[in-house]
Formats: structure tokens, C-alpha cells, sequence
């Protein structure tokens, strides 16, 4: 028992801190955009099949491996910039329904383009050599790469909580969060605002790619299996919130793991269970965040 | 229907988080009455405002129309109940045209009624509703904009549509958040002769904030004077004017500017 | 009508008797038009666009040889989306236009769809890949023929060379997707194990389910590495079995089972892995055109040949011959007909027998399944591009693994007498 | 209609006079009337596809075009109608058809109802896109474990209906019986939904969507609203699936994933959210787009997405919206010369 009590554990914090690298960019741009960014898991998958891409299946080192995805992110965030160029600097204006189905017709065209560039044959990356093995705690066998994606993704969340309340660029980005107008007559550049932070959430969704991409097997679906997660992480976190996402993650990871241990038969469905008491009882989320409806 | 006030405030107490707005009011409004709330910028008129319509919810006290408490009945049910309410920027169904404006909101009227005009199975609106609703656009003066989309029409024009809308549902009460708000003097004496004469004609009572005194006074019967959240005067507007109380913590300050 | 369509036969027949060209007959009569329905987008996609290839094959080679019954094989390509609904639209539509054979059902949803349809439409339909049971059970009717195993004798034969492989391993768990399909297979395969273990102690344990879609088999992984038993069957397929084996290597999943048993992915695995593949992996084999048997049948040969001179890439993935397979027993099913009549084709192919890659096959008239030999190959890796490969093919004949036929009847595997 | 006329009344931009649209309906409706003797069965089938996914859509924009709430998992109510008539049928529920089809809307407006009343003060904005995706989710996954419904492969082999009169039976196996059964059966669902729509209710939906606030300052129970909008438009989802069940006569979990909640946005979105016709419109020239590439394989993805992008983009009116602008500036070109 104790030893299965360790695994749901760990198992959880590793797929928690796996949603949370993807809702991270998520979130950030809901928080100032206001948009909820329904192809996100897709530029997540392309991240992965570029950091296939440039890397190739079997990572040299640790340090080559984060270089790689360093490099999808930016790849990515590239992306970002015309995406938010040609598609979501129309919508800032109108009603965020349209920003919705835009984003949902981009999701589905960023899949079918993968399937058009890289094919429809699977692919697989391996963990850098370094983290590709297992610990064994309390009888239960860990893989040290889940270790290595805990840390990952608590030192994301570590530097999105510095930038935001430390620094000066947080700031701004507070300021327009919270009323782009009043931010604009103080003389800040809220359009700059705006597409950094849109180049930012999708530069992390590549780095999430990146990193993410030795977890399961590469395909134009993989988006799909974190994305769901990771929204429901950011609702159940108080949309916008960075904090919140991160409890609503590691809260999620738990959950799953829990229910695939304990109840196999139906695994999958406490997710949900648990997502409908949060939208019953906490409405706003865990930290609500101003202006968000 | 009781002789008591129709609209009346008990100790109302109004929270934003920790933040107490409204720190335990009380005030009456008899029928027929019109009383303007005013008071500098930050005093809580238009928490106090929305509390005594329902948008908000109140931390403690009362609130009674008509002899009955409506503290926790939300807005819509005192809507129904003979409570009709402009906005600081006006609010009209910008999307549709301005006869269907006022038809959307006798419907309503109508159904929290009970009543029903016309057959249930035709779609259309009512030949009767239809003929009211072109009465009260000509009362107002937007005969001509009938078949306008709001979302096209002038500010002033607009204002004029929301006060036909909230007429529509023959409220008991009018409440009135600075009907005035951004309009040009002499828009604003139109306006002012309007509920002037709304008020004789249909014999309702008026509650508003306004920062314009010479609207206050041409309106007004009655004054409430407010400052952080709480009554500092109350009276006639004479009374008021003359206070010295009022005359120090707002004349001083806001009345020349508000008023210039 | 069909007096006509004889003499053509004979005509044609005649014609390619006397030498006369191809083009001359072209030119005598229509076409032969086959329906051919595959899933071509959606998750479907990998293995039906290799199904086509095969089936596009089947047609070049027969219109070389100048046609069927001196008429040109044409095929109506569809893509049925891995949708069900779909593919009842496509089978309409075909229908609709006046074609009367076709190839599809590359999966169990789009075989749902079909089987029932066929006899309303009055079709030929040739269940290429769809292994489920109700197939020829349940939604048996007369116009439909399944060219691939059914999951029982699929299964239980894979479980069967397992064990047999590999007598020294004494206890067996599956991993199995949740579902019909994964409860099934996992069965089948377990009774084999029990039923064909040479020294008769051999313990199979409760199986392990999973979401046949899931990314994460953690949990699931943690348990067989906590099981005591040393080979496993893996019944998730797809993008799954590689999620699978991505995460199972890492923590030694590798060291402990000493034999895996997997679906029927084959080099969709193996590409995916490279040297990372499990070294004593055996999977359902359609085809390996270089190993044995299948290196030294002509059919096979000339399928590899074909494929190459069409794709000119040097390594078909095993689906091409089951596409191959489907198109073959239907041509042969009309040529022994010596007609396109519904009525006649059926007839014929109740009792056909036909040359495949993997041998001799022909149909049960019963319930209208293929028999044949199944096969099943063990690969690993290897340090050469591309990084694993198939060491040995081993076969099972499928009449000693079928169960009884009972068309119309649900399959019970409790009715079979052990 | 009487000379009133205003954008609550109006007939839509693109048809100028009630009597032209009314003329246009009745040779739409003639036409599909007569489809099974001019098209083939898989044009047909087609056909019969198009007038579901047109009451799918129009269902879906009840709820999006005239009251302002968007349901991204609209497939969710969909399937329960679909996956109920198609047990109904095939364990032969001792309920005659219409009785089952009935029930199937039921469900679907009891669910929208629970849904309603559990999310009451919320069901608005990003709040009702995650729930309803997460729902729809969460019930593919149960019908995923239910044996009864066919797990992972689908509930197939669906007969098609006799339906009882009393006096006469209706004998609906053949397709092209069904077909004209199923067109009937949609002619009286769009004209509810339009009666609805045109109707004192769907006056106080428009309403509620232009400004709720406003809305309830007039007297109008915002929430009340909203919950029977979304239970009318769960109903007509959950009736447009129950009518797909025996059309296809397979129901799977095809249908209740995130591309099949899609269609209906889609089709909205291309014909016009703002028409009452626009869904219909949509639904037609998507099967037309649908049914043209339907060789160019693998490419659907593509094409879908790239298609909703650009009408958000260019033309967020849909086709609807532009003819209607189109026809403006003709008219308005006439009046000056």
C-alpha cells in the first residue's frame, strides 16, 4: 500500500508537471489576451516533431537535449509571431467567440499540415542518456526522466513566478493584464505587451514540445492527449492565474494516477469527476483573476 | 399595498471583499417622491445604487418595495415588480432596430404579468404591442428612428430609447444613474423636462445620482447626501443646499467644479 | 443480361487465346469497376494507405495480364475516414454508381458499418482487415468474405507461438486495451498459453487493462514490473504501443520480460524504436518479403518487385499484402465466376482457393472466412539501419485454431470444448 | 406577415421578399422530395447526411447566433440521441418510433436542463466551452465501457423502423422510405426551431444575447433563459442524432468526439451565424466541398481548419452575410444611377 502510495505520488507530480509545461503558455496568454488558445496543443506538437527533427531519436546528452528544445521553442515562438500577425491581432477587438473558432480551425490546420510534412508514420525519441533509467522507491520503478520533467517543470513555474512579481517586464505585464486601457494612458506599449506575450506562450508551448517529446510515441494527435488536461487545468485554476495552474496540474496528475491505480477499470473518468465539482464549487477558479469571465 | 414608503433602505451594508462601501444606510422614498442621492466622487452613490436594484448583493440590512422585502430577489424579479432602471452609459439592444427595443421589453413586461396578448402560436408580435410600443417612441420624440438599428443612433438618442424601454414596463419607480452623464447643457434640460414631465404624467417616484446640481434641483424634491459610505445630510433641497455640514466636506470641493 | 456477360467472358477468354492485345479488348468492353474503400485520413491512415498500395498492385498485375475475363480491372478509390458512418456513406455511394464489388472494412468500425449493408445494396464486399468476431458471427450474411484471421484464431496462434518458442517462460500476463477487443485478444492468447504449454505448468495472470488511446502507461507499467510473470502479451496497438515501450524501457521493462507478444503493429514498432526495440518481440505477420517462407513465393516476390518499381522504396510494410490478399480473392473469385454477377461471384468464392504470399488460402463456405497459414515473426534490434530487424517467421495453419463455424450466432468462447 | 417589419421580423438580407423565400422553401422542399428518384443511394445518403447536420447546426446556433452562448461539445447531445433511438431499435424497446424519438429529444433537453441548473449562474463564456467539451469527453469515455452501447466499436446493425399509425403502419426499411420520413421529420424541426426563433422566447434570447445585463433590468430572468435555450437547443441535438441512427444504422464514438462538435460551429460559421438560415446554408456547401475533394485524401484536416480560419477572417457573416452585403450594394449602386 505504502509503496503503491509513493508511485500514485510521484507518477502524479511527473504527468502533473507534463499538463502544467503545457498550460503554463496557456494560461499567460489567456491572462492578457483574454483569448483561450484552442490550438495551443497543437503548436506543442510541432515543437515535438521540430525537436525531432533537429535532434533525431536518440539525444546526445542531456545538455544537447535542452539545446534542442531551446531551439523548437524558439521555432515556435517564431510561429507565434505570425500567427499573431495574421490571425489573432484581428480578433483583439471582436467578441472572444471568434478568436475561439479561429484558434480551433488553426489547431486543425497545424495537424493536418504535420501529417502533411512529417507523414503518418510514428515516431519515437528516447530520454538523453543520462536521465534513461529507473530508480526504484519503496519497491515502486521510477524513471529518472519523470524526475527530470518534475524539475523541469517546477523551474518553469519558479522563473513565470520571479518574472511576473520580480521584475519590472511582470509588471507591465500585470498592468495590462489587469486593464490594458489605464496601462495604455500610462504610456506603456500595449500592442508590443500583447505580441510578446503571445510570442512568449507559444515559445513555451515549443519548449514544452521539446521537452515533453520522449514521453510518448510522436504523432499529429499528441497535442490532443496533454491539451484537454491543460485546460482543464487552467479553468479549475482561476483562468489566467500561473499559481493556480500549477496546484490544478499537480492536483490533475494525482487524480489520474490515483485513478489508474486504484479504479483501472474506468481509468480516465475521475478527471472529469473531479473537473465538475471544481466548475460547481469554485467557479472562478482557485485564484480567480480580475476581469476574467 | 401598504401607505408606507415604496422604496425604503434599512442599515444597508454593502462589501467589496473586506472593503465596507456601504456602511449601514437607511433611507425612504414615499410615492411620488423624486429624491436624488449625491455626494463627491468615491462616496458610494452608485454602490448604493445598484444595491437598492438588485445588481448586487447587500453584506447586511434591508431593502422593501411596495411593503415587501426584496433584499435577496434578484434583479429581474424587482424589475417585475415596478422597479425600472437607466444606466450611467446608456444600454439599449444595439443590435436591434428601436420599435423592437421597446417591444422585447413590453413582452417581458407582459409575461411577468401573465398576460399574453394574441394567440400563442403566431410568432409575431402582437398588433397591439406594436401600436403601444410606436406610442411611446413618438412620446419620447423617436418616431423617426423606428426602423433604426440602435447601435446606429446618436448618445442622446439612446438615452431617449433606454428611458422609453424602462417606461415600457410601466415601472412604479424610476432609477435613474446619472441620466445626464456626458451630455451637452442643452441635452441635458431636454432630459430634465422629460422625466419632469414623465413624473407628472404617469405619477411615478424618481430615484437618481446626478452630478448636475441645476438637474438635481429642477428634478428633486428631496436630497440624500452621502460621503464614505455613509448619509451626512438629508432634507429638502433647500435644507441641503443651506447645510453647512454639506457645504464643507463636498460644495467645497466638488459643487463648483460639477456644477461649472 | 447475364447471357451477355457470358459470352463476353467467352469472347475475352478467346480473345487472349488467339494473342490478341490488351487494348484491343480494352477497347471491346467496360471495365471491370471495383470499389475500394480504405481509411486515408484520421488515425486510420498509416495502415490503410499501405492496404491501398497493395490492393493497387493486385490491379496493375491482373490488367498486365490482360484483365479480368479480357476486361480492365478499374478501381473507385475512397477514403472512408476510420469513420463508420463513412464508410456506409462510401458503400452507398459506390452502390449508387453501379458497382456491385469492393474492397473494404481495413478496420473493425468501417466492417460494422459495411457487413450489414452489403446484402440491402446488393454488393460483394471483401472484409480486407477487420478481425472482430461478429464479422462471421452475429453479422454474418452472404454477400460479405473476410480475407484476415478473426481475433480467435488470430490470438490464440500468437499465444500458441509464444509459448511454444519460448517453453522456459512459466508465467504470462497481458496488458490489454479496455473494451471488447483488448478482453478478447488477451484471453484467447491466455488459453492458448495454458493450452499449449509443453510441460502444462504455466500460469497466466489477471489481466491488466489500459485505455486503448492512453499516453501514459506508468501505473500500468509499475504493475508488470511488480507482477511475477516474465513474458507478456501487449494488446495496445498503434501510437499507444510505442507510448508503451517508450516508457517501459526505461525502468527495465526490457530485462524483465523475456518475450512480449504484441498486436499486430510489426515494423510500425520497429521503425519507431530502431535500436531500442525489444530483442525477443513477436508480432501478427502479414508479410516479410524477405524472410521465409514468404523470400521464395512467387507471389510474394512479385508483389515485392511491383511495390518497389511503384513506391521505389525497398521496405513494404506487412499491410501491403493484406490489401493484396483482399484484391486477389476477389479476381480470382470472378474469374472462377466467369461473371460480375453478385450472385455468381458468391457462389464462386464459397469454395475458392487462391495463391497469396503466404501460400494456399481459401474460404470456409460456411461463414466465409479465410483459412491459411498465420503467421508470426520475432524481431529485435539490430546495429544497422534501420536499427532493428526481423530474425525469424514462424506459421500456424488456421484450421487447427478456428473455431467451429456458427454464422448468425454470437462467438462464446465458454461453448468451446477445451 | 403583416407590414411590420423590423430585424426581429425581417427576412434575411439575401432573400429581399418573404414571398421569394417562401417560394424558394417550397421548391427546396419539392426538390429533396423527389431526390430519391433522380440521385443515386449514395448521393442520397449524402443528402440525408446534409438536412441532419443542417438541424445539428441550427440547433447549435440557436444557442451561439441568437443567445449568445457557444457549446464546443455539442456532439455530446448529438450522441445521446443517436446512441438512445439506436439501442432503442436494435434491443427492440417496446416503444413505437415517434415515441422514441420523442424521448430522444427529452433526453437531450433533460441533460442540457441538469447541465443548466448544476452551472446556473455561470453558463456563460469559457466557462461553458471547457464544460461542455469536458461532458462530451467524459460521456465518450462511459459509452467507451458499456458493452450494451458497443464500447470502442460502435453500436452497429441498427433496423430501420415501422412506424405505427394505429390504422396504418409506415414501413421505413427501405432508404428511400426513411429518406422521405427523415426529410419531413427535419422540414417540421426547422420550422419549429424558426417559429422559435421569430417567436416572443426568441425575441428575450436575442435580447439576453445583445446585453444581459439590460435584459434583466427589463424583467427578463436572464438564467431562466439561457437554461431554456440550451435545454431547446440539447433537445434538437439530441433529436438530429436520434434521426442519424437508423439514416446510417451504425452509431459510434465517432460521433461524439471533438471534430464531430465541430461541424455544427462550422457550418454555422460558413453559412452565418447571424441568419437563421446560415446553418442550413453552411451545412449544404460543406457536404458540396465535402462531397468535391472527397479523393484528394488526408487533405480534410487542412481544408476544415483553413476554412474556419478564413471565415472568421474575411467573412464572419458567412455566406449569408456577405450575399446580403453584396445585394445592399447593388441596390444601393441602382438607387444612385
Amino acid at each position: 500500500m505504502s509503496s503503491q502510495a509513493i508511485f500514485v505520488l510521484f507518477n502524479g507530480l511527473a504527468s502533473g508537471m507534463a499538463f502544467f509545461l503545457v498550460a503554463a503558455g496557456l494560461t499567460w496568454v489567456f491572462g492578457i489576451l483574454k483569448i483561450l488558445n484552442l490550438a495551443h496543443g497543437a503548436f506543442f506538437m510541432l515543437g515535438a516533431y521540430i525537436a525531432f527533427t533537429v535532434g533525431g531519436g536518440w539525444p546526445a546528452s542531456i545538455w544537447s537535449f535542452l539545446g534542442v528544445a531551446l531551439i523548437a521553442a524558439a521555432a515556435i515562438g517564431v510561429l507565434g509571431y505570425l500567427t499573431d500577425q495574421l490571425v489573432l491581432k484581428r480578433l483583439r477587438d471582436v467578441d472572444y467567440h471568434y478568436a475561439l473558432i479561429a484558434t480551433f480551425g488553426l489547431m486543425l490546420f497545424c495537424e493536418g499540415a504535420a501529417k502533411f510534412i512529417w507523414g503518418t508514420d510514428y515516431q519515437a525519441v528516447m530520454p538523453p542518456p543520462e536521465v534513461d533509467r529507473a530508480v526504484v522507491v519503496g519497491g515502486s520503478y521510477i524513471s529518472v526522466y519523470t524526475l527530470f520533467v518534475i524539475g523541469i517543470g517546477v523551474s518553469v513555474f519558479a522563473a513565470l513566478e520571479i518574472i511576473m512579481h520580480r521584475t519590472w517586464a511582470g509588471k507591465i505585464m500585470r498592468a495590462v493584464s489587469n486593464d490594458p486601457w489605464m496601462a495604455g494612458t500610462l504610456g506603456i506599449n500595449v500592442p508590443m505587451v500583447l505580441m510578446v506575450s503571445v510570442i512568449a506562450s507559444f515559445a513555451l508551448a515549443g519548449f514544452a514540445g521539446g521537452i515533453l517529446v520522449p514521453n510518448q510515441a510522436l504523432s499529429p494527435h499528441v497535442g490532443a492527449s496533454f491539451v484537454l488536461y491543460a485546460f482543464m487545468a487552467v479553468v479549475i485554476g482561476g483562468l489566467g492565474s500561473i499559481r493556480g495552474t500549477f496546484l490544478a496540474c499537480i492536483l490533475l496528475g494525482l487524480v489520474e494516477s490515483a485513478n489508474a491505480t486504484f479504479l483501472s477499470q474506468y481509468g480516465g473518468i475521475a478527471i472529469y469527476v473531479v473537473l465538475a465539482i471544481f466548475l460547481v464549487w469554485k467557479p472562478t477558479g482557485l485564484f480567480p483573476a480580475q476581469g476574467a469571465t | 399595498m401598504s401607505n408606507g414608503p415604496l422604496l425604503q433602505a434599512k442599515d444597508l451594508r454593502v462589501s467589496y471583499g473586506n472593503f465596507e462601501v456601504i456602511k449601514g444606510v437607511s433611507l425612504a422614498v414615499q410615492p411620488g417622491e423624486a429624491l436624488a442621492i449625491i455626494g463627491p466622487n468615491g462616496a458610494g452613490k452608485t454602490t448604493m445604487f445598484k444595491a437598492l436594484t438588485g445588481e448586487i448583493d447587500c453584506r447586511a440590512g434591508q431593502v422593501m418595495f411596495c411593503g415587501a422585502d426584496v433584499t435577496a430577489k434578484p434583479a429581474h424579479l424587482r424589475t417585475a415588480a415596478g422597479m425600472g432602471r437607466t444606466f450611467q452609459v446608456s444600454r439599449v439592444f444595439l443590435d436591434l432596430t428601436a420599435i423592437d427595443n421597446v417591444i422585447v421589453a413590453l413582452e417581458s413586461r407582459d409575461r411577468n404579468r401573465g398576460q399574453r396578448k394574441g394567440p400563442w402560436w403566431r410568432a409575431a408580435p402582437a398588433a397591439a404591442l406594436i401600436s403601444e410600443a410606436d406610442r411611446l417612441l413618438a412620446h419620447l420624440h423617436l418616431g423617426h428612428l423606428r426602423d433604426e438599428v440602435a447601435a446606429t443612433i446618436s448618445h442622446g438618442d439612446k438615452k431617449r430609447l433606454e428611458l422609453a424601454l424602462t417606461l415600457a414596463l410601466e415601472p412604479k419607480i424610476l432609477m435613474l444613474d446619472e441620466p445626464t452623464a456626458g451630455m451637452a447643457p442643452a441635452d441635458r434640460m431636454q432630459i430634465s423636462e422629460m422625466i419632469r414631465s414623465i413624473r407628472r404624467d404617469h405619477g411615478v417616484s424618481v430615484v437618481m445620482t446626478e452630478h448636475d446640481m441645476d438637474v438635481i434641483f429642477s428634478i428633486a424634491d428631496s436630497v440624500v447626501v452621502m460621503n464614505y459610505g455613509e448619509i451626512i445630510a438629508a432634507g429638502t433641497v433647500d435644507e441641503v443646499r443651506n447645510s453647512q455640514i454639506v457645504r464643507d466636506v463636498y460644495l467645497g470641493k466638488d459643487m463648483y467644479h460639477a456644477a461649472g | 443480361m447475364k447471357r451477355r456477360t457470358v459470352l463476353k467472358g467467352f469472347a475475352a477468354s478467346a480473345g487472349v487465346a488467339l494473342g490478341m492485345n490488351a487494348t484491343y479488348l480494352r477497347a471491346q468492353s467496360a471495365p471491370i469497376r471495383i470499389g475500394a474503400s480504405y481509411a486515408l485520413s484520421g488515425v486510420g491512415a498509416p495502415v490503410g494507405t499501405q492496404m491501398l498500395v497493395g490492393t493497387q498492385i493486385a490491379a496493375q498485375q491482373i490488367n498486365r495480364a490482360g484483365g479480368l475475363l479480357g476486361r480492365e480491372v478499374e478501381l473507385v478509390i475512397r477514403d472512408d475516414k476510420y469513420n463508420s458512418a463513412e464508410s456506409v456513406a462510401v458503400a452507398r455511394e459506390l452502390a449508387g454508381d453501379g458497382i456491385n464489388l469492393m474492397l473494404g472494412g481495413s478496420q473493425t468500425v468501417t466492417a460494422l458499418g459495411l457487413a450489414p449493408l452489403a446484402p440491402e445494396l446488393n454488393m460483394v464486399a471483401i472484409i480486407v482487415a477487420a478481425a472482430g468476431m461478429p464479422v462471421t458471427h452475429e453479422l454474418f450474411n452472404r454477400n460479405i468474405f473476410r480475407t484476415t484471421a478473426n481475433n480467435y484464431t488470430q490470438y490464440g496462434s500468437l499465444g500458441r507461438t509464444l509459448i511454444e518458442q519460448n517453453p522456459e517462460i512459466k508465467t504470462w500476463i497481458s496488458l490489454a486495451p479496455d473494451g471488447d477487443f483488448g478482453r478478447d485478444s488477451a484471453l484467447f492468447f491466455g488459453r492458448a498459453v495454458e493450452k499449449y504449454a509443453p510441460s502444462g505448468e504455466v500460469t497466466v495472470l489477471d489481466t491488466i487493462y489500459a485505455q486503448a488511446t492512453a499516453t501514459d502507461f506508468r501505473t500500468q507499467i509499475n504493475q508488470l514490473m511488480s507482477s511475477d510473470a516474465d513474458g507478456l502479451y501487449l494488446g495496445i496497438a498503434a501510437s499507444a504501443q510505442i507510448s508503451f515501450f517508450q516508457q517501459a524501457r526505461s525502468v527495465g521493462l526490457y530485462d524483465k520480460f523475456k518475450a512480449i507478444g504484441e498486436v499486430g503493429n510489426g515494423d510500425i514498432t520497429g521503425k519507431a524504436m530502431g535500436r531500442n526495440t525489444h530483442p525477443n518481440l513477436w508480432s501478427v505477420c502479414h508479410w516479410l518479403h524477405n524472410q521465409e517462407p514468404f523470400a521464395s513465393n512467387p507471389v510474394s516476390q512479385q508483389l515485392y518487385k511491383d511495390y518497389v518499381e511503384m513506391k521505389g522504396e525497398d521496405f513494404p510494410s506487412g499491410q501491403v499484402a493484406a490489401g493484396h490478399r483482399a484484391a486477389l480473392a476477389l479476381f480470382a473469385g470472378i474469374d472462377k465466376a466467369q461473371s460480375t454477377e453478385t450472385e455468381d461471384v458468391i457462389t464462386a468464392m464459397e469454395n475458392l482457393t487462391f495463391e497469396s504470399v503466404g501460400g494456399t488460402v481459401r474460404f470456409r463456405p460456411e461463414d466465409h472466412q479465410m483459412l491459411g497459414l498465420n503467421y508470426y515473426s520475432q524481431m529485435g534490434p539490430s546495429t544497422e539501419a534501420p536499427h532493428f530487424q526481423f530474425n525469424q517467421v514462424t506459421s500456424v495453419d488456421a484450421s487447427e485454431m478456428i473455431e467451429p463455424a456458427n454464422p448468425g450466432q454470437p462467438f462464446k468462447i465458454e461453448e468451446l470444448s477445451q | 406577415m403583416d407590414q411590420h417589419s423590423s430585424t426581429l421580423m425581417q427576412g434575411r438580407p439575401a432573400f429581399s421578399s418573404p414571398m421569394l423565400k417562401a417560394a424558394v422553401l417550397a421548391l427546396l422542399f419539392i426538390l429533396l422530395l423527389s431526390a430519391p428518384a433522380m440521385l443515386n443511394a449514395g448521393l442520397l445518403f449524402w443528402v440525408g447526411m446534409t438536412m441532419i447536420q443542417a438541424v445539428f447546426a441550427l440547433s447549435w446556433n440557436l444557442l451561439f447566433g441568437f443567445t449568445g452562448l457557444a457549446s464546443f461539445g455539442h456532439a455530446g447531445f448529438y450522441a445521446i440521441g443517436a446512441y438512445f433511438t439506436g439501442a432503442a431499435l436494435r434491443y427492440d424497446f417496446p416503444l413505437p418510433f415517434l415515441g422514441i424519438l420523442a424521448l430522444a429529444g427529452i433526453f437531450g433537453a433533460l441533460v442540457a436542463l441538469a447541465i443548466g441548473v448544476v452551472a446556473l449562474k455561470r453558463l456563460t463564456g469559457i466557462f461553458l466551452a471547457v464544460l461542455t467539451v469536458a461532458l462530451t469527453e467524459a460521456m465518450a469515455k462511459i459509452i467507451g465501457f458499456s458493452p450494451a452501447l458497443g464500447e470502442q466499436d460502435g453500436l452497429g446493425n441498427i433496423p430501420r423502423p415501422i412506424v405505427g399509425f394505429g390504422v396504418f403502419n409506415l414501413d421505413l426499411t427501405h432508404s428511400n422510405d426513411y429518406y422521405r420520413f427523415l426529410l419531413v421529420a427535419v422540414a417540421l424541426m426547422v420550422a419549429a426551431l424558426w417559429w422559435v426563433v421569430h417567436s416572443r422566447i426568441g425575441r428575450s434570447f436575442r435580447a439576453v444575447r445583445e446585453d444581459a445585463e439590460r435584459a434583466r433590468f427589463i424583467g427578463i430572468n436572464v438564467t431562466r433563459v439561457r437554461v431554456l435555450s440550451f435545454m431547446i437547443s440539447g433537445g434538437t441535438a439530441a433529436l438530429a442524432g436520434a434521426l442519424s441512427a437508423p439514416w446510417t444504422r451504425i452509431v459510434t464514438l465517432d460521433q461524439v468526439n471533438w471534430l464531430a462538435s465541430t461541424q455544427p460551429i462550422l457550418n454555422s460559421l460558413l453559412g452565418g451565424f447571424t441568419s437563421f438560415w446560415g446553418p442550413v446554408v453552411g451545412a449544404a456547401v460543406y457536404t458540396a466541398i465535402n462531397y468535391w475533394t472527397r479523393t484528394f485524401a488526408g487533405l480534410s484536416e487542412m481544408l476544415v481548419g483553413g476554412i474556419l480560419v478564413l471565415v472568421i477572417l474575411i467573412a464572419p457573416t458567412g455566406i449569408v452575410g456577405l450575399l446580403g452585403k453584396l445585394t445592399r450594394r447593388i441596390r444601393k449602386n441602382g438607387d444612385r444611377t
